[in-house]
């Protein structure tokens, strides 16, 4: 190879992993938050990744708003939506014992009747969802295009990882959730509102799923199938990174990034998929708890 | 004369902070031990260890002469060794009968019996459960579930029960009843007893082993132990001596 | 409980005589099959998420290791059904012993997470060896099993295949039955109600536990190795976690933990698909609802919850005489 | 069943509220299937449509089912079959071919239809094709390419597209012609019925002397094609193979078109309606396979009818997958014509025997004795893309004899 296609190649494994990573840190991120604070493995997250991403669709194609006033919209749409959800399906259950497999059976039946509606609405109208470039053109790094559109989603999810971080480390309030993270009672004895802090958490939760949704859909063409893909990788992420741990969800996901994106140059991407979950179920025999569990 | 407990040099530490320093311990036949310390001082750490709860750093433990070391916990159960929890702990979803039926399962035939169930009534009647023989264990009061517990262990005549705090959470009637209850198994098996409340190690133990994070300080008569000016410095000091 | 054994004996024999009732019409032939196969796999399930407390959702993926071995058994060495089926069965098991270890591990909820892992990794599996399983395209035209008779072989052909089956389920739900009332039922049953206490009282936990994924992935097996040779066709697909969760969903729905409970349940269930056939756009909407309505309204499901009213009211009166009679499930 | 109480649930009137709330809400959202013709006299001749109509790619079931709806209307209002009605029976198949296997039996025990026909893709059409063949089912299958479905001794199944093979054969003809010599890359998704495709690109280049530049195969459910885009790119080939599954097809499209791959260099193995929009303005330029489309010249009464029916009915204009279930429904009325009866062997033999053409493209329908037709291909260049509408021009036209190469070994 010439130094130039070495060059190309490298740049184009670079940009890859950190916007395929960054994407998959933001929903792994979001699933994390739920488990570790309500306990609730959310089995329906690829299903509101979907939704986010369709509605963005719809926007953009459909009532040909701009990309970012669509963004906007669905994004600001997410949170009542979540509050409703939270008060029908998951509060119920705050206190009931075991409540995760509850919660899991629950929301695979939540990912059921979404699919459902999905196929049943979008899938009637096209197989491939698609929207025109936001910020249309290409950055030139050395030989290698880098498309503005990509760069935006880049900047934009690893702001909103920096700023999920601050907020959890500084903030008042993410500083009782992280004391819910790491031990419920404890947290009750220091007089925090578990219950207050669950609503929020999931509120927090299902944004950045959301934005997640949203910023694939900018970045890439997609179709009903990612969904279920997402909601294997998100759980993927969790479980090896460490359930409630953000910090494992952004390690693990940018490893995730940059192994989907580079394998490809050494090894078949088929085998890669296949790593994933080998890894992660070793990962389950040796340390349950996750690699970055506090 | 072969010892009913014998452990020596038990070891057992947790990520660098060792909580059984080789504890040698021994329990003669037809004795009643009774073991006291502050919290953490590896008291349950040790029931857990000699149980096959916990893996070993190092020592050996032996039951009649055999030794029982390494065996996995039902096994030193069949050989006649058998605990009780701190928290009661039995199948709060089934009825009294059925603990005692799946208690019994695993030893019914090596006691020459034809059904798991026989000689339940007598026992349940010396337990005074009898009443409480068709009823779902959760709904039964603490002092009638550790009562039931113990009823789960005798069922399968063990050599030796270690008991863990068999009176915590009881009332200071109910621990009396219960020090008469054990009293009378004295006879049946051989007893180890951990207890905070010292009443109960005063009336029941021939001998008592005070621990303290890990290390036998004193080992002797109640009466001795009491005087022991080391025991005092360490434990008695810090509790009532009186039942809470 | 003499009324009891009559109610037992009277369901056995109508379960064995339904196929030749449905002879008349394929159509409601072929639901009644799926049916009794879905008896077949919702009780072994059974025995592990109702029984033991675990909740193996890589159950479609041991299934479809039963169903590709006997499949490629019968039709590339031309093995005979009732040989290869055994070994199908045999190798779920197997497979299903050393995927259940991590519940040796994991309690509850870790354990499963690592099934949905387990089942994902399966059905990929099932697609790239092609060799073994045609890939996403499928097996077509398996052969339906036939009696070797002195002479010439009966192929079991029609109303056969269906009564075939029906033996099959009442043989696996009798198993079950049998198994629940046996020592090692009530140890699964010790062992799910609390494992600590369980092991502290002399039972062997991990052989019960082993024991019981043995058991359960057979039969697994088997209800795959049917499976395929009923429907004719096979593919990755029909192994795949949707499979193991409507399995699952069927046994809640039912009520775990209860030997009636999945026939409830299939009986509910199985047949929703293919009588709705004109509501396909809402099928999986109507189906994920069931789930939902599920897990908050009937958690101990339709028969479990049933027998928990009965129970309740047993117990209440129980407190109130001193001759009390206590409902068995 | 979850070892909790459910009154410690909450309201549950608040509950059933909520969910009857959320179900009926999703209700309004679905379309319902369509409308079944006004019926003539006399006991219908029923078609079992077994399609993709819900499930992942339930786009192309409800589209050619729309598509064989609009042919057996106009079938009715022209006075049927043999004066008696033409019924399309829809059948889920949930794009899962286990149901399609069922479906299939449903339709032939239940509905006693008297051929199958619908599926849009190979997995589920091999699947009704077993049933097919042990059940003596006649089976007309409209838009599935996988050969396997023609394969020596098939008996009672009949494919009216060609065979996906041939596809990489024709692919590399066109490639041929535009450029002896050329090199190729090949970047597609790992799927059935492209393997076949490249499996007949790969056969066939080496005969014509066309170079594999690069051959990069991605798995189902990748998301991102940037590296081996890039990894293209560097070989600098003469024109680029590309057929991504669902949605990732465009994904790499733009990837290879953001790193400065023309538009002219890229080749489509084949350009459903939605995929050419998806591929978008950036595209024009770029080439793609079909069988019938919209913008090709000289089209009959039958196939403008058929596009603007279908465009008022679905708001897009359709290509080659609709064009198929359109015309196999009129492939059907013909043959049982011949056949003289609605009776499996009689209508069996009948297209076998069948010599006719394609009733909106004129093209012949001749099958050989594996039930496999007489194989063609366009390839069109992508002249303009607006949001609902695009317009191509024919490059190149193809015919071939299906076993011109050993399409069974190819993809067995």
């Amino acid at each position: 190879m010439t130094l130039e296609a070495i060059l190309l190649n490298g740049l184009a494994v670079i940009t890859t992993g950190l916007v395929v990573g960054a994407i998959f840190s933001l929903v792994a991120a979001g699933v994390t938050i739920m488990y570790g604070t309500i306990w609730l493995p959310n089995a329906s997250n690829g299903q509101f990744f979907m939704l986010a991403a369709l509605l963005t669709w719809s926007m953009v194609i459909g009532w040909g708003l701009s990309p970012f006033l669509g963004a906007a919209v669905v994004i600001a749409g997410a949170i009542p939506f979540s509050l409703l959800l939270e008060k029908c399906l998951i509060r119920p259950f705050y206190n009931v014992p075991n409540r995760n497999i509850v919660y899991f059976i629950m929301t695979l039946g939540l990912a059921q009747i979404f699919a459902g509606a999905f196929t049943g609405t979008y899938g009637q109208w096209t197989d491939n969802y698609s929207i025109p470039a936001a910020w249309p053109g290409a950055l030139m790094i050395g030989p290698f295009p880098f498309p503005r559109t990509r760069f935006l989603v880049l900047l934009v999810s690893f702001s909103l990882l920096t700023g999920l971080f601050v907020f959890l480390r500084l903030h008042r309030v993410g500083r009782a959730l992280r004391a819910v993270f790491q031990n419920r009672e404890a947290a009750i004895l220091r007089g925090v509102d578990v219950r207050r802090i669950y609503r929020f958490s999931f509120v927090l939760a299902m944004l950045v799923i959301t934005t997640g949704g949203v910023l694939f859909a900018m970045a890439y063409g997609f179709d009903l199938t990612m969904s279920w893909t997402m909601a294997i990788i998100a759980f993927a992420i969790m479980i090896v990174g460490g359930p409630g741990s953000v910090l494992g969800s952004v390690v693990i996901g940018m490893i995730f990034g940059f192994t989907q994106a580079a394998v490809s140059l050494f090894a078949s991407p088929t085998l890669a998929t296949f790593s994933y979950l080998v890894v992660m179920l070793i990962i389950l025999l040796v340390k349950p708890s996750g690699l970055f569990a506090r | 004369m072969t010892k009913l407990l014998e452990t020596r040099g038990l070891n057992k530490s947790f990520g660098g902070v060792s909580a059984l320093k080789d504890l040698s311990i021994h329990q003669d036949m037809g004795e009643t031990l009774g073991m006291i310390g502050p919290n953490g001082s590896g008291k349950t750490t040790f029931i857990n260890a000699v149980t096959g709860h916990l893996t070993l750093d190092g020592g050996e433990v032996s039951l009649e002469g055999k030794v029982i070391r390494g065996k996995r916990p039902h096994a030193i159960a069949q050989a006649g060794l058998e605990r009780t929890y701190q928290a009661v702990r039995v199948y709060a979803q089934l009825p009294v009968a059925e603990n005692l039926r799946v208690a019994a399962l695993p030893h019914y035939r090596r006691l020459g019996y034809s059904n798991p169930l026989d000689g339940v009534d007598v026992l349940l009647a010396k337990l005074g459960l009898k009443p409480k023989k068709e009823t779902v264990a959760g709904s039964l009061t603490l002092f009638e579930q550790r009562r039931l517990e113990l009823a789960m262990r005798l069922i399968s005549r063990p050599k030796l029960i270690m008991l863990d705090e068999p009176v915590g959470g009881l009332n200071p009637t109910e621990i009396r009843e219960m020090i008469q209850l054990l009293k009378d198994l004295r006879t049946e098996c051989g007893l180890f007893v951990i207890e905070h409340t010292m009443k109960v190690i005063m009336e029941l133990a021939d001998r008592v082993v005070v621990l303290v994070s890990g290390e036998m300080i004193a080992n002797g008569a109640p009466v001795a132990i009491l005087q022991d000016a080391n025991v005092i410095r360490h434990y008695l000091g810090s509790i009532r001596v009186t039942s809470r | 409980m003499a009324h009891r054994r009559a109610a037992v004996v009277a369901l056995t024999i109508l379960a064995l005589a339904l196929p030749f009732l449905f002879a008349g019409n394929r159509f409601y032939a072929f639901i009644l099959g799926i049916t009794y196969l879905y008896i077949l796999w919702s009780s072994g399930m059974n025995l592990l998420s109702g029984f033991t407390g675990l909740m193996p959702l890589m159950y479609a993926g041991l299934a479809g290791i039963g169903a590709y071995t006997t499949v490629n058994l019968v039709m590339k060495a031309s093995v005979s059904f009732w040989l290869a089926m055994p070994v199908g069965a045999l190798a779920a098991a197997v497979v299903g012993v050393v995927l259940g270890l991590p519940s040796l591990r994991l309690r509850g909820f870790y354990f499963t997470l690592s099934g949905l892992v387990i089942q994902t990794a399966l059905t990929m599996l099932f697609v790239y060896v092609p060799q073994f399983t045609a890939g996403d395209t499928g097996i077509s035209q398996i052969p339906p099993p036939s009696i070797p008779l002195p002479g010439r072989t009966f192929p079991l052909t029609g109303v056969w295949l269906e009564e075939t089956l029906a033996v099959a389920a009442v043989l696996t739900v009798y198993l079950v039955r049998w198994i629940t009332r046996s020592t090692l039922g009530t140890y699964l049953v010790a062992i799910r109600e609390d494992d600590l206490l369980t092991e502290a009282l002399g039972i062997d936990v991990v052989r019960n536990r082993v024991l019981a994924f043995f058991i359960s992935s057979l039969i697994a097996g088997v209800g795959g190795a049917f499976y395929a040779h009923y429907m004719g066709f096979v593919s990755p697909r029909s192994f795949d976690v949707l499979t193991s969760l409507n399995t699952w969903l069927i046994v809640g729905f039912g009520g775990q933990g209860t030997i009636l409970g999945p026939i409830v349940g299939t009986l509910i269930l199985a047949p929703i698909p293919y009588l709705l056939q004109e509501l396909y756009l809402y099928k999986d909407i109507i189906y994920g609802g069931l789930i939902v309505f599920t897990t908050i309204f009937l958690p101990r499901g339709v028969y479990g919850s049933f027998l928990f009213y009965r129970r309740t009211r047993a117990a209440a009166r129980a407190a109130a005489s001193p001759k009390p009679e206590v409902a068995r499930s | 069943m979850l070892g909790y109480d459910s009154k410690r649930a909450g309201s549950r009137s608040f509950f059933l509220a909520t969910i009857i709330l959320a179900l009926g809400a999703f209700a309004l959202l679905l379309p319902s299937p369509g409308a079944p013709a006004e019926p003539l006299k006399g006991e219908p001749i029923k078609i079992g449509w077994i399609a993709e109509l819900s499930g992942t790619w339930s786009f192309f079931g409800a589209t050619g089912l729309t598509a064989a709806q609009i042919a057996e209307e106009e079938i009715n209002a022209k006075g049927g079959i043999l004066g008696r009605p033409v019924q399309v029976i829809p059948m889920d198949n949930r794009t899962d071919p286990a149901q399609a296997a069922s479906a299939a039996r449903m339709l032939d025990t239940q509905h006693k239809v008297l051929v199958l026909s619908g599926p849009t893709s190979s997995d589920t059409s091999l699947a009704i094709y077993g049933y097919a063949e042990q059940n003596k089912v006649p089976f007309v299958v409209p838009v599935a390419a996988f050969p396997r479905l023609t394969r020596p001794g098939t008996q009672w199944t009949f494919r009216v597209e060609p065979d996906a093979v041939g596809w990489g054969y024709a692919i590399v003809k066109f490639i041929e012609k535009m450029k002896p010599g050329a090199s190729l890359a090949l970047i597609y998704s790992d799927f059935a019925l492209q393997r076949a495709i490249v499996a007949g690109i790969k056969y066939q280049a080496e005969r014509s002397g066309i170079k594999i530049a690069t051959d990069i195969i991605f798995p189902q459910n990748a998301t991102d094609a940037t590296v081996q885009a890039a990894q293209v790119k560097s070989r600098n080939p003469d024109f680029v193979m590309v057929s991504g599954g669902g949605a990732f097809d465009v994904t790499i499209t733009n990837q290879l078109l953001d790193l400065g791959i023309k538009p002219e260099q890229i080749i489509h193995p084949f350009g459903a309606v939605k995929m050419i929009l998806g591929w978008g303005p950036r595209s024009v330029g770029s080439y793609y396979g079909t069988f019938f489309d919209h913008s090709l010249g000289g089209l009959n009464d039958y196939a403008q009818g058929l596009i603007t029916k279908f465009t008022e009915r679905k708001g897009y204009v359709p290509a080659y997958i609709e064009n198929f279930c359109y015309a196999t429904v009129y492939l059907i009325k013909e043959a049982v014509e011949k056949a003289g009866a609605a009776d499996r062997v009689k209508f069996r033999d009948a297209v076998r025997n069948i010599n006719t053409k394609e009733i909106t493209t004129g093209i012949p329908i001749i099958f050989d004795k594996n039930g496999a037709r007489k194989e063609f291909m366009y390839f069109l260049q992508m002249k303009d893309v607006k949001k609902d509408i695009y317009q191509s021009k024919e490059a190149f036209y193809i015919e071939w004899d299906p076993e011109v190469i050993p399409v069974y070994q190819l993809a067995p």
